[in-house]
């Protein structure tokens, strides 16, 4: 990620409050919770990955063991996001 | 090192086969050979299962594999390993999961395929629903 | 549980295939199987080798191997186990033990698969001698 | 074994001293060096899975990482020994 340490990550992401657009996937129960497997945010407010779902998802609460990846890295809800970046929100994975 | 999602049955066992035969390349070298193949039951929870649908996250489940892949011959001394994972609808004893891990002795291909196992099952993005007898749930435990 | 002692080549894949088609008939009853090969290597303490010769005990061998097979299957939750070595000449790169372990989860065949090939290292009476460039000699490090 | 706890070992297995056969085998680089692979010893005085080694290997001195077993079960060499016994020797063992 192209941050900047000390400063606030909202600022980081979106210093000159430009609209981005974000690519957002829901996989399994939360796909089918959701209602959506993909879908986009523009905005020019979110910062975080917390804001992305709660814009994508319509606002309702976070299941307390969702699982996030930016970029298809796994990340926690505060990491910042930046134009172009995919979010993935799903539940605890189950393959094996 | 190879990884790869099948959408279609395979046999664990020929494929560990072809791999060492043609891919591998490192006859006489390797003394151990673990593998460990996971396959689909027919009861869980105390439920008959009678299907399987196998749910992943395209590109971020390979990068997770080759990551985890790397991570492993890293840690351990190892010639090559192999990562066969199923997705799609899958039916009772047809093999979910097979890893493979070639080593000159044996404690690295032990540990590293335990490893392997180990971290796909807590990390890969795979999420198994199960079709009962009636409807269908996803599985939440991953044992 | 199965104990085969082998004078000639086999294909480890090949045998816990049939045996799981075979013999073991618990269609999706396992969800994990362990196997290890161990394999003869062309090298080993700093020299090539270029054949072997394994000695064993007729029956004791067999009677070691069948007593931790049981043994492992008191102490883990196992549906099944097989253990097929070779004996006689060996050449590099053919298998000369497999050790397969079915369970309905993955720590029981892991753990059980090593704990028969510790056993067996250790303790079965098996011996190695190897042929050299010039000359052979009995191997006295079991790594 | 059909031993009796607290008597010596050398009453116990030969009490009136019949003449005891033990079959005896080495195996591996002992069978080598003993020269042998299959044998059998005769004695009346013979009591331990020791006396049967001194016996059948001509009175060479034991490698000290001897393994042992009677009637394919693994003993030490203060093992007792009854007539028709099968006593093997054989170095380390390096299967697998």
């Amino acid at each position: 990620m192209n941050m900047i340490g000390s400063l606030p990550p909202e600022s980081q992401s979106n210093p000159d409050r430009r609209t981005m657009s974000i690519a957002v996937k829901f996989f399994a129960s939360l796909r089918e919770q959701v209602g959506k497997a993909d879908t986009s945010v523009e905005s020019q407010t979110v910062s975080s990955v917390q804001d992305v779902w709660e814009l994508a998802s319509g606002g309702r609460p976070m299941p307390a063991n969702t699982l996030m990846a930016v970029n298809m890295d796994y990340v926690d809800a505060n990491h910042p996001v930046v134009e172009g970046d995919e979010v993935a929100f799903f539940p605890p994975v189950t393959g094996g | 090192m190879t990884v790869e999602i099948r959408n279609q049955d395979f046999d664990p066992y020929q494929e560990v086969s072809a791999y060492q035969r043609e891919v591998l390349q490192a006859d006489g070298k390797y003394g151990a050979t673990a593998v460990f193949v996971g396959s689909m039951r027919d009861f869980n929870e105390g439920d008959e299962i009678r299907a399987m649908t196998l749910e992943h996250y395209p590109e971020m489940t390979e990068q997770y594999l080759e990551k985890i892949s790397r991570e492993a011959k890293q840690r351990w001394d190892l010639i090559d390993s192999l990562i066969i994972h199923r997705v799609g609808d899958v039916s009772p004893n047809e093999p979910i999961v097979v890893v493979a891990v070639w080593s000159a002795h044996r404690a690295a291909a032990y540990e590293a395929n335990r490893y392997l196992m180990e971290e796909l099952k807590s990390r890969a993005p795979f999420w198994k629903k199960e079709t009962l007898v009636q409807g269908s749930r996803w599985v939440e435990k991953n044992t």
